[in-house]
């Protein structure tokens, strides 16, 4: 276990590295900085002075680890677009997609795993049936297609519904959050919804298989033969081992929405770090686009790393006796 | 058939002409026909037949536990003078458990691998008695101890995974048994496990029966444990019931030809036979024929006399092979693990002289398969060296070059052995393909003429070349494997286990094959195999390995006979016979 | 009273001075204010300034500045900062500074009244301060902002994010991009003399048009300032919703590359084709104008001839004749001018700034297509047309002019004077360069005498006209959607003044 | 979609009844024959676009800038007959589609040709070969991993933004596109071939094929490649279904292909501005052009993975 751990951690790390590497490239390499940051017309002079003072003028290996340096005390420079240090522009948009990714995340796998395990006990029920051809539309259904149909039906039709941003924040030291107030929990619904869909119905027919199989497997026999109770089989021995490999996957998953989300914010018009990755995409943002490429890898990581002590604790074979 | 009379109690179980049919897409498909029997309180029936007989069908009819798309027709099953497979599915599932228990095959899977020992019994406790968690988990204790399995209470906080094949199989029993149920229906228990463990679980088997009065059903299709236990046997074959009475006396005096010829295809452990009498023989023709057929095969064989002084085919010296189990240094380091070394092969050495048989025989784990793998070129030794004809196939390319086609394998399972995705031609032609770069001669004619008269050398029909492998039985499987084998013309013959995975009657064919070949053919054989009863017909000498090394070694019938080892009068011990004469597994172990 | 207000772009700093552009413009006037503003209907109105009038000295204009007005953070307004805020609008770094050129002092005289003296006599100079936002020169002094946030610095400034002006609005909270709220300054000098009804103002930047629109119609905003073209005539059915319409002050056209040296974006390496009139008048024949209003605009534009509004002084019906488009005839100068087969050529466009204006370059692109020249359309946002415009980075391109003082020397300030001289040209992506328009353009700065100026400029645009640097497309007619109790007007430099609307009762 | 026309009784009948699970089930489910007969009037249309197509879409001269927002059904001022109505610049809505739909197609096809060669050929060599080879690709795939498909084109879209010069952005956004899903979906492929080559290899006919001396080249293409079908196909074909909802999704964020080379979700983003003013014909059919394409991808990946894997039958 503890090997098994470590060996992650060290993989994490190089992970880490590796993309902390392209993302190096990617800010050292992309564009030039000294255009961005002066403009066509500065001076030679001018430009010499800030390819100093970037060390854009020493070998790759120093600059590669001036940059790990940087990014180790959270310097990530300054954005070409807004022209405000990276660090901040980005502590400022993290909370919308943070709590818009958590709930979405929530949904998912609460929905995922409740659709999928009835999906599976009625499977040639009509709500078996239901539930599957509803995920493969899920799972056919682009998201911005969701968003729109969701944003006409729910907000232009019936007005039921915001139909952008997050509503009224409220901050709570550096973090703002919509979660404390009506309106923000309100203009949750819809973003919400259309992210964790996709999602949703991936994690229902993972768990629609796995409960299938589970289903069949001798330990679900021999619990039969025994005489135990429907509910009892279902939910604690086939359920127990069909979350095992769901972990897994659904961690993966839960990890890509809050890239997942650049798509939602773009048509919830969502203030968080995806609509700022497409605007720094758009605008050749170097800095930005780089540091947020570090954030993601750093997200994923952790993510794997927690998914992987829970999958130790949830599988007992992979515990140390 | 009728079951024999039974005595004045109305039986504990009985099934009258039972059929169970299956929807498959071609429509309903006729499982089981007409079956009946009975059980008497505390008796153990045993039930055997060849694989798809139905055995595992009319087990899980009974315990109403058939799989989606089985349903019962004709018959009824009745349980203490009460119809039962008229009961509602909530009703059938109170009898589960309670009135009759349940015991499968894969120790390995049966176990729910998440919940603890503890959980499993007192779960299975709880449902059926009115009891609080502390009297059931007493009552869990209980039942360890009884199946045999000792510091029981620390067992029950661990999972399967902590717990040996074995011991899983006895908490499988001890779960089955947590309502002290009348009617206990074991499908093959013991088949995953090694002869040693068979025998102890076989044991604990009996004394609960003897002891709490359980009536047994034993579902297994090894004769000799159902010899060794079973008050009663029923033979099965093809869904119906073939000839069902007391054990002595249906394997004395089979009466249908069927089990005349299951019985027959036994490999006796201790004489040589020249031949094994196959079903397929048997059953045909009319019995009468078929007994002086079979009296004329049973000749014992004379043991082959050895050319002394000629030089061996094949010379094992000191091979030993190392497994590096643990972590990378740094993390080994980090965690403070100590270096772990699994010793799988350690100085081993004997010599195969040409157109003998060699058998190597040991418990699951010894080494067996590992030494093969290294004389096959397939695991490079750490130590020691292989010369088959005098050169060392690991002595380099060349050497490696010289000895392509020399030498063959043939697998255990005769299912992962051949690609599925190809023709059986093209899988038999497969030695000669690579052949062809050397060899000028072997264009495409040359090379079907010698698949061809591969096949027809393991008795194949000609036109087998064009189908696929799933399209054969197992049995036919292992002919295409060793028609693989013998189409480069090697001298010398690898056999891993390569019945284990077949029935008795399919094993004879086999290994007479096998005999004959070598007849022909003038073929070595290394032969692998932990039924010492295989070994005993077909090897010339035979070694013994335990926990990597080779405890003994020498001509069959010596070791056979008088083992010098302890282990080896350990493994012959636990080998359940049909034993002209029973004698109790227990006086034996 | 709390009005949500929504609007395609985000003004990108606070700094007054820092870009002159509609989006900054937007937001800041409601926060800070200028000396004088233009109203809807095109008349100037006192603001910071009570009055104006020419000194005897034709190049002497003298303020009378209002009294009592506070700033946001208490402070009283007085003639220093007005010094102050011209001469900080007039920084290198400025970015107003070519709205300013012809100012060479300006003086306080007394505490409330300030003298500003030109070059020349300039009839306009109260027209050209209209965006010229006054900011505290005690204020700037303290955080360090003396000179405006240059476009091209590496850090923002103090004043990049906090304001500190006299206009009718505080800003309460501010996340770029994303929303800013106004809060009515309770200290505010026109309490009484404008209806102030708004008390709270919301302004939302909403990027997608179709969000806009379902904003507006779900509700969650009550004014939309740029209303998709394509939604007007829908949202017009709708009873709770009102929408105005008025020609803006600002024209669309095509620049082009006139310079001598071969294109960067076309397949033509030898030589510049657009340098040759011949093929600028091609194209300017091939574009069907009225096609692009009908069915690009949706009606909703005018066609134009003239890189000039009709609100412009200098604005000459006799220039705005708009030609029917000629295939035959485009392709015939082409093939003079010895491109019989056309060639191939980028147009760079913007997408999130004029009404539909990735749609007219694709337009334009089949229009050239036509005639044998194979446009390929780059779109991307403002910001990067604009860097490449400044930068001389494109040799086809679409944008838009609007003009705050109504005048045409405003548009050759920017378009028409050669690039970089005279603190002149900063727009002028054309290369064109002929000294003796500059000299003209120059001097229309000094010139007092009305009737000479406007001969002048007609000169200008006589030339401009013929030389065809620019093809004109049309002006924007501006859609303003609103709810029912809000009745704002559209403004031709689409600057809407919240203090100024009053709300429809019941 | 209307009822498929069935093949001859005979021919499903007997499929109804065959032993491969694929074509029972096929013979069973409608909902297959639908997606099968949908899938194939698709491709046929995308492939017979340019003689279908009334003009070519990608050419701007070929528009009638009058005839924009003919509503479907109608004639155009200039004349013409538009089916599915025109949009913004005239463009005839159903020609649009149809070469939309080719480009959608391409890319897909494409992106999930590069990755699978890629992939397989990866996952293979690593699953076979082991050691360090092994250990390197899995960590390049770990390090994939953690950039879902639309980072990774966002990544390289803006990488080769940076780079390319601009005349060229637009002819490389498909080449950019197709590479960028390549990019990310190669793991998928590297990582289910690896762990069948592994499971393949230790079954014992691979130990034949060496004791018989076979090459290892013999042994990969020979024996293993063929075993990696089905997987291969079911992720291919569900990697397919991906690849052209990306490619859409890029379209739509503005980031794939440009308006001049309209590939569906281009079409899309253009029709959603016109989602309020009664156009709805200009978003309607793109969307459902492409929501049946993916639709019936899926449901065909489903049904192959079902029918492949032994695990549900
Ligand atoms: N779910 C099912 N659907 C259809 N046929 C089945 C099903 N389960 C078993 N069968 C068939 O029923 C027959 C009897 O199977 P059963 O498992 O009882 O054999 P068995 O005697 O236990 O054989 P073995 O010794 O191999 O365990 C076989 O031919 C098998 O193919
Ligand atoms: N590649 C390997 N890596 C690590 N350990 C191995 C490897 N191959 C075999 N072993 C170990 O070596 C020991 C001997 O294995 P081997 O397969 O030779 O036993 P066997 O006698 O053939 O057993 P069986 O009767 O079950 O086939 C076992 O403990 C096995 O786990
Ligand atoms: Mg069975
Ligand atoms: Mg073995």
């Amino acid at each position: 276990m503890l090997v098994h751990l470590m060996r992650r951690l060290g993989q994490s790390l190089l992970v880490l590295l590796a993309v902390s590497f392209l993302s190096f490239l990617v800010f050292r390499h992309l564009g030039d900085p000294t255009v961005s940051l002066l403009g066509e017309d500065a001076s030679l002079a001018e430009r010499q002075r800030l390819v100093a003072e970037l060390g854009f003028d020493q070998p790759v290996p120093v600059q590669f680890a001036r940059y790990l340096d940087n990014v180790l005390h959270g310097r990530f420079g300054i954005s070409y677009r807004v022209r405000r240090p990276v660090t901040e522009v980005i502590a400022e948009r993290a909370p919308a997609t943070l709590e818009l990714a958590a709930v979405a995340a929530l949904v998912a796998l609460l929905g995922g795993i409740v659709l999928g395990v009835r999906g599976a006990l009625r499977r040639d029920g009509w709500t078996g049936r239901l539930l599957a051809a509803a995920s493969l539309v899920g799972v056919s259904l682009p998201t911005f297609l969701i968003g729109i149909g969701l944003i006409y039906l729910f907000a232009v039709r019936l007005h039921w519904l915001p139909s952008f941003g997050r509503g009224e924040v409220v901050m709570l030291g550096g973090w703002s959050t919509g979660l404390l107030t009506a309106s923000g929990w309100l203009s949750l619904i819809l973003p919400v919804a259309t992210l964790a869909l996709f999602k949703l119905t991936l994690i229902q027919r993972l768990v629609r298989a796995e409960m299938l199989e589970a289903m069949r497997s001798d330990y679900v026999r021999f619990a039969r033969a025994r005489g135990l109770g429907e509910r009892r089989i279902v939910y604690g021995h086939a359920l127990r081992n069909t979350l095992i490999p769901v972990i897994t996957i659904a961690g993966l998953q839960v990890g890509s929405l809050v890239a997942f989300a650049i798509v939602t914010e773009t048509v919830f018009q969502w203030p968080g770090l995806g609509a700022l990755f497409i605007a720094s995409i758009q605008a050749v943002d170097v800095p930005v686009i780089a540091a947020y490429l570090l954030l993601i890898a750093l997200l994923y990581v952790v993510i794997n790393l927690v998914v992987d002590l829970v999958y130790a604790l949830a599988d007992p074979r992979l515990r140390r006796a | 058939m009728p079951s024999p009379p039974s005595s004045s109690a109305p039986p504990l179980l009985r099934v009258d002409g039972l059929s169970v049919h299956f929807d498959t897409p071609r429509g309903p498909l006729s499982i089981l026909a007409e079956v009946g029997c009975t059980l008497a309180p505390g008796e153990i029936l045993g039930v055997v037949g060849e694989s798809g007989a139905g055995k595992s069908m009319l087990g899980k009819a009974i315990a109403g536990l058939l799989d989606p798309g089985g349903h019962l027709g004709a018959g009824s099953i009745w349980l203490r003078g009460e119809r039962i497979d008229t009961l509602g599915a909530e009703d059938r599932r109170r009898l589960r458990g309670k009135h009759i228990g349940m015991v499968f095959q894969d120790p390995m899977t049966s176990l729910n691998p998440v919940l603890t020992i503890g959980r499993h019994l007192e779960e299975t406790i709880r449902t059926h008695l009115p009891l609080t968690p502390s009297q059931a988990r007493e009552r869990a204790l209980a039942l360890l101890q009884a199946v045999g399995i000792a510091q029981a209470e620390a067992r029950l906080r661990q999972y399967p995974h902590q717990l040996s094949g074995g011991m899983r199989q006895r908490v499988a029993i001890a779960l089955a048994l947590c309502a002290d149920p009348a009617l206990l229906i074991a499908d093959e228990p013991t088949t995953a496990l090694d002869v040693i463990v068979q025998a102890q679980v076989i044991e604990v088997l009996r004394r609960l029966c003897r002891e709490r009065g359980t009536a047994l059903m034993l579902v297994s299709h090894d004769m000799g444990v159902i010899a060794g236990v079973a008050d009663r046997v029923m033979v099965m074959r093809a869904g119906r019931v073939v000839e069902s009475g007391p054990v002595a006396e249906v394997l004395e005096h089979p009466r249908a030809p069927y089990t005349r010829a299951l019985v027959a295809a036994i490999p006796p452990l201790d004489r040589r036979l020249r031949r094994l009498p196959t079903p397929d023989d048997a059953v045909p023709p009319a019995p009468l024929a078929v007994a002086a057929q079979q009296a004329q095969a049973a000749q014992p064989l004379p043991t082959v006399h050895m050319p002394a002084g000629a030089a061996p085919l094949l010379q094992v010296s000191g091979l030993s092979r190392r497994f590096d189990l643990s972590a990378p240094w740094l993390l080994r380091t980090l965690a403070r693990e100590p270096r772990r070394v699994l010793q799988a092969a350690r100085e081993v050495s004997f010599a195969i002289p040409r157109g003998t048989t060699f058998g190597l025989v040991g418990e699951s784990g010894s080494g067996k398969s590992t030494v093969a793998r290294m004389i096959a070129g397939l695991l490079r030794p750490s130590a020691g060296s292989v010369t088959l004809d005098g050169i060392d196939p690991w002595s380099g390319t060349q050497a490696a070059a010289a000895l392509l086609g020399r030498f063959q394998m043939v697998f255990q399972d005769p299912y992962a052995s051949l690609n599925p995705r190809w023709r059986v031609g093209r899988i038999v032609a497969e030695p000669l393909l690579a052949l062809r770069a050397r060899d000028a001669a072997l264009d495409a004619g040359a090379i079907r003429e010698r698949v061809a008269q591969a096949l027809q050398r393991v008795r194949l029909p000609a036109d087998a070349a064009r189908r696929y492998p799933h399209q054969f039985s197992g049995g036919q499987r292992q002919r295409i494997a060793l028609a693989r084998a013998l189409v480069s013309r090697p001298d010398f013959l690898i056999c891993d286990e390569p019945t284990s995975s077949l029935d008795v009657s399919v094993q004879a064919q086999v290994l007479n094959l096998m005999r004959d070949l070598q007849d022909e053919l003038g073929l070595t054989y290394l032969l692998i195999s932990h039924n010492l009863a295989v070994i005993r017909q077909m090897c010339d000498q035979v070694g013994v390995m335990q926990a990597g090394e080779l405890v003994e070694c020498g001509p069959a019938g010596t070791v056979l006979d008088t083992p010098r080892h302890p282990y080896t009068r350990r493994l012959l011990a636990a080998v359940p016979d049909l034993g002209h004469g029973r004698r109790p597994l227990a006086a034996r172990a | 009273e709390t009005v949500r207000w929504a609007r395609s772009t985000d003004a990108s700093t606070l700094d007054p001075h820092a870009l002159n552009n509609g989006p900054n413009h937007n937001l800041l006037h409601q926060v800070y204010e200028p000396l004088i503003i233009r109203t809807a209907e095109g008349k100037l109105l006192p603001t910071l300034a009570a009055s104006w009038q020419r000194t005897d000295d034709p190049t002497v204009w003298e303020f009378q500045l209002r009294k009592g007005v506070k700033f946001h953070d208490g402070s009283l307004f007085t003639a220093d900062d007005v010094v102050f805020s011209l001469q900080r609008a007039r920084a290198p770094t400025s970015d107003m500074k070519s709205l300013l050129v012809s100012i060479t002092e300006v003086s306080k005289v007394s505490p409330f009244v300030v003298r500003i003296k030109t070059a020349g006599p300039n009839p306009l100079l109260p027209e050209s301060l209209t965006n010229i936002q006054i900011l505290s020169a005690a204020w700037a002094k303290a955080h360090n902002v003396e000179q405006p946030q240059n476009a091209s610095a590496k850090e923002e400034t103090y004043a990049t994010r906090h304001e500190n002006g006299t206009g009718p609005y505080v800003i309460a909270s501010r996340e770029q991009d994303v929303r800013t709220v106004l809060k009515l300054f309770p200290q505010y000098w026109g309490r009484g003399q404008f209806p102030l009804e708004i008390d709270e103002l919301v302004y939302l930047p909403i990027k997608s048009p179709a969000t806009r629109v379902a904003a507006l119609l779900s509700g969650e905003v009550d004014f939309v300032q740029d209303l998709p073209i394509q939604d007007a005539a829908r949202l017009r059915a709708e009873p709770r919703l009102r929408v105005n319409q008025a020609a803006e002050n600002r024209v669309i056209f095509f620049g082009l590359n006139v310079g001598s040296a071969p294109l960067k974006y076309a397949d033509v390496k030898d030589r510049n084709p657009l340098a040759d009139r011949r093929v600028r008048e091609a194209f300017q024949l091939a574009i069907d104008r009225n096609a692009i209003k009908t069915a690009v605009m949706r009606g909703l534009s005018v066609p134009t001839n003239i890189i000039a509004p009709p609100f412009v002084h200098g604005y000459d019906k006799a220039f705005d004749v708009v030609g029917k488009s000629d295939v035959a005839r485009a392709r015939a100068l082409l093939a003079e001018a010895g491109y019989p087969n056309g060639f191939a050529i980028t147009l760079h466009c913007t997408n999130d700034r004029y009404l539909n204006d990735e749609a007219i370059c694709q337009a334009a692109a089949g229009f050239l297509g036509r005639i044998g020249v194979r446009t390929t359309v780059a779109a991307r946002p403002l910001a990067l047309q604009t860097a490449a415009i400044n930068n001389l980075d494109t040799d086809f391109y679409l944008y838009g002019w609007g003009v705050p003082t109504y005048d045409s020397a405003y548009i050759f300030d920017y378009l028409v004077h050669s690039r970089g001289k005279n603190s002149r040209g900063a727009t002028n992506a054309t290369r064109y360069s002929n000294a003796e328009l500059d000299a003209k353009i120059v001097s229309l700065a000094a010139e007092g005498d009305a009737r000479r100026r406007d001969e002048t400029i007609r000169s200008i645009w006589t030339t401009v006209q013929k030389e065809l640097i620019y093809l004109p497309l049309h002006d924007q007619i501006q859609t303003y959607a609103m709810v029912r109790k809000l009745d704002i007007p559209v403004n031709p430099s689409n600057t809407p003044y919240f203090k100024l609307f009053k709300l429809a009762k019941g | 979609m209307s009822q498929p026309p069935l093949p001859r009784p005979g021919l499903l009948a007997r499929w109804r009844q065959s032993d491969h699970a694929a074509l029972r089930t096929l013979a069973r489910s409608r909902a297959v024959q639908a997606a099968l007969l949908t899938l194939g009037l698709l491709l046929l249309a995308a492939l017979l676009a340019p003689w279908l197509a009334r003009q070519n879409p990608f050419d701007p001269a070929a528009l009638e800038l009058l005839d924009a927002f003919t509503p479907p059904w109608r004639h155009g001022p200039s004349g013409a007959f538009y089916p599915l109505g025109s949009d913004d610049q005239g463009r005839d809505l159903l020609s649009a589609i149809l070469y939309g739909l080719r480009v959608s197609l391409l890319v897909g096809a494409a992106a999930v040709a590069l990755s699978l060669l890629a992939g397989v050929a990866l996952g293979l060599l690593a699953g076979y070969a082991g050691g360090w080879f092994d250990a390197l690709v899995m960590r390049v795939a770990d390090i994939q991993l953690t950039f879902p498909v639309l980072l990774v084109a966002l990544l390289i879209f803006g990488i080769a933004r940076g780079l390319l010069p601009e005349g060229y952005r637009d002819d490389m956004a498909v080449y950019v596109i197709i590479l960028a899903i390549a990019l990310s979906e190669w793991v998928q492929y590297a990582r289910t071939i690896r762990g069948v080559t592994l499971v393949e290899k230790q079954k014992d006919y691979i130990a034949a094929a060496r004791i018989s001396g076979r090459s290892r080249n013999a042994i990969l293409l020979g024996h293993l490649l063929p075993n990696m079908l089905a997987p291969v196909l079911v992720i291919g074909t569900l990697s397919f279904a991906l690849a052209v909802v990306a490619e859409s999704t890029l379209s739509y964020l503005g980031v794939g292909l440009p308006a001049t080379q309209p590939s569906l979700g281009t079409l899309i983003r253009i029709g959603q501005a016109f989602l309020f003013s009664g156009e709805w014909w200009i978003l309607l059919f793109p969307a459902l052009t492409l929501l049946a394409l993916a639709l019936s991808v899926n449901l065909l990946g489903d049904w192959l993975r079902d029918a492949f894997d032994p695990k549900l039958q």
